[in-house]
């Protein structure tokens, strides 16, 4: 079985490379991908949109209408991950786990015992023991808001740098998972809940689509930015710019909730209970 | 569903409740870091900027500066500032020390691993991370685990290298953190 | 300037040399964390510093923002990359790994 | 200049070989998070070189920074997956022996 396994690989490989040997050289000017389309966004993209990055014109502008359908895919993503693992009933577990904070002491409580309160002397931990990690936790709590500045820079940067709403969204999505992993996934629920998540996930898909729609109130093509001059008080042109980062907005706004919601149902395995 | 399936959220509560002095400094921190990452001051950047800031500060003040701003905290920056080169020089020596190991032909004849244990005075978070993270940098040694009372375990590379701790870095960082 | 910058990377070059076959040479986990804890993180400061020093050198606006970027990152490493190093550790001691003694040594 | 930045750049992917040879090699899984880990930080320096080459850092050392903070995240996250998750490995450490060092006292 192995071993046929990696004929069958090595024959796909070799035709794959011989299907690759009838490709156009590597940026060559005469190749049917750059002979079409790129010259006219080479040349207009940044007095059509007032944009200097071409990427970020491209994705958001000229294409606007893949880069929707992108979002809602992994919009999409997040919905099946919850019919797929959500669990609303979970198991009762016997038992709790607290900890002392001063000695370190854990305690633990059976079903129907009388559990303290979650507050500076004592701290619900996970059942599975984790060792308490001053070193982590410091660090994190030092770094975090730093992450968080950078990733909203990304996003509202998406013009002139490398990035974007996926990018930023991304980012400030892995921040949350990192204070989920220093902390416990319990206290990050407690700040950004499921339902915020949801609901932060539909409004970024709204806002993109939204944007669409209100070009089309204004008399214009769906997606087309410059009708929203009149909106923003500035030319066409500045307009577009403008609505390449409000749809931008949007898409960060999405992805940060997609990954969010992605770990949290990935690492309680659907019970929202205790994490990684 | 009894008392004992439910969280109790009173910490939670407490927690969202917005603290004037941290939420501030930490919009001066975050709107330092943001000009510059962003090396644009025009009109319309600079908005986004205070946006971003505020919304970042409100979600996260808590967590830089979980129990308020002191009042002496300016002074332990210059402080901070102070230590860092006397732990530069100490991470260059770490680093040439293990270069030398690395490079040596019979290197497992030198090392000689083991783990030792001691018990710091330092009690504050911050100077306790401060201390395990220098360890970690400085000569031949790893904080592998470091708890609640103090007690730090160190894991050595060879003979030389452990004998001097907790030693001359605890009592610089002491000064810096002011314990 | 030249000269500094080329003699700074070199520097950090055997540093990275060393904390790569630091990683292969050593004989346990735990030992081989310190090549790739400290080596690497020396090694990445050193380099840093001369794109640094080398990107400020027409000095603008535009490139003194991107050294204090460059400068940042060294920042951000120099934080967190001992961290990681202890987060690794860690799971190691709670995974039950087994420090590497010599025989016949001092022992612990 | 551009030539000792070349040079620089090959170096550092040649010593990526070292730790990927650890992280494929093994024995645990956690020597494989300490290549990777490894490799990780050369690639921080590699974004820069490659920027300086293209002449362009002010964008590669935005992608620089976000990969060190993806980096550091990665490899917090892996590890304590492995901490919880410690039934992954245990045939290959250690073999049976005592499964907790000395300095493990508590429950």
């Amino acid at each position: 079985m192995k071993r046929g396994g990696l004929v069958l690989f090595s024959i796909m490989g070799l035709l794959l490379a011989w299907g690759v040997l009838e490709f156009p050289g590597l940026g060559d000017p005469s190749s049917p991908a750059s002979s079409h389309l790129s010259p006219y966004y080479i040349q207009h993209s940044l007095t059509d949109t007032a944009v200097p990055n071409m990427v970020t014109a491209v994705l958001a502008d000229y294409r606007g209408y893949d880069t929707m359908f992108e979002t809602i895919v992994i919009f999409t993503a997040a919905i099946v991950c919850i019919f797929l693992l959500r669990t609303f009933k979970p198991p009762a577990s016997r038992y709790r786990m607290y900890r002392h904070m001063a000695t370190g002491i854990t305690l633990r409580i059976e079903k129907g015992g009388k559990t303290p309160d979650d507050s500076e002397h004592f701290e619900r931990i996970d059942s599975v023991w984790v060792p308490h990690d001053l070193v982590i936790r410091t660090t994190c709590r030092m770094v975090i808001p730093f992450i968080q500045v950078f990733a909203l820079y990304v996003i509202a940067h998406g013009h002139h740098s490398p990035g974007g709403g996926f990018q930023g969204g991304v980012i400030l999505g892995a921040s949350v998972v990192l204070f989920a992993v220093c902390f416990d996934l319990r206290r990050t629920i407690r700040y950004l809940g499921e339902k915020m998540c949801a609901l932060l996930c539909a409004l970024g898909v709204l806002i993109y689509a939204g944007t669409g729609i209100l070009c089309m109130g204004l008399q214009s093509n769906f997606l087309d930015y410059s009708a929203l001059a009149g909106l923003f008080g500035t030319d066409p042109v500045m307009a577009r710019s403008h609505g390449i980062l409000i749809v931008e907005i949007g898409v960060g706004m999405a992805v940060m909730a997609v990954m969010v919601m992605l770990y949290y149902n990935l690492a309680s395995a659907g019970r929202h209970d205790e994490g990684l | 569903m009894n008392r004992f399936d439910k969280d109790s959220s009173k910490s939670a509560k407490r927690n969202r409740r917005l603290d004037p002095g941290a939420f501030v400094l930490t919009l001066c921190i975050t709107s330092v870091f943001w000009l510059f990452f962003s090396g644009r001051f025009d009109l319309f950047h600079l908005l986004l900027g205070a946006v971003s800031c505020m919304m970042v500060s409100v979600v996260t003040h808590r967590l830089l500066f979980p129990k308020g701003v002191r009042a002496r905290l300016g002074l332990t920056w210059f402080r901070v500032a102070g230590y860092m080169p006397w732990l530069f020089k100490q991470i260059l020596q770490a680093n040439l020390h293990v270069l030398y190991l690395t490079f040596h032909p019979s290197m497992m004849r030198l090392i000689n691993p083991k783990t030792i244990e001691f018990k710091s005075r330092l009690t504050s978070d911050v100077a306790r991370t401060t201390l395990a993270n220098s360890i970690t940098l400085t000569p031949g040694t790893i904080t592998v685990y470091s708890d609640v009372l103090g007690v730090f375990v160190v894991h050595c590379i060879d003979d030389r290298s452990g004998q001097d701790l907790p030693g001359e870095m605890e009592e610089r960082i002491g000064r810096v953190f002011d314990e | 300037m030249d000269l500094i910058i080329t003699l700074m990377l070199v520097f950090g070059l055997v540093f990275f040399l060393g904390g790569s076959l630091g990683i292969i040479r050593f004989p346990d986990f735990y030992s081989r964390l310190h090549p790739a804890g400290k080596l690497d993180t020396g090694g990445l400061v050193i380099t840093m510093t001369a794109f640094a020093v080398y990107t400020v050198q027409p000095l603008t606006m535009a490139s003194v923002i991107t050294s204090i970027k460059i400068l940042l990152i060294i920042f951000f490493v120099f934080i967190t990359s001992p961290t990681a190093i202890h987060s690794i550790v860690d799971a190691g001691v709670r995974a039950g790994l087994e420090p590497w003694e010599k025989k016949g040594g001092t022992g612990t | 200049m551009n030539d000792v930045f070349l040079y620089t750049g090959v170096c550092i992917s040649m010593f990526m070989l070292m730790p990927a040879f650890r992280s494929i090699k093994g024995p645990t899984v956690l020597d494989r998070l300490v290549g990777v880990n490894a490799i990780g930080s050369k690639t921080i320096v590699l974004l820069i070189v490659i920027g300086l080459l293209y002449e362009r850092v002010d964008m590669f050392v935005d992608i620089a920074l976000a990969y060190a903070m993806l980096n550091f995240i990665a490899v917090l996250a892996a590890s304590r997956y492995f901490q919880k998750r410690k039934g992954l490995y245990q045939d290959v450490s250690a073999a049976g022996r005592g499964t907790s060092p000395s300095h493990r006292k508590e429950p």
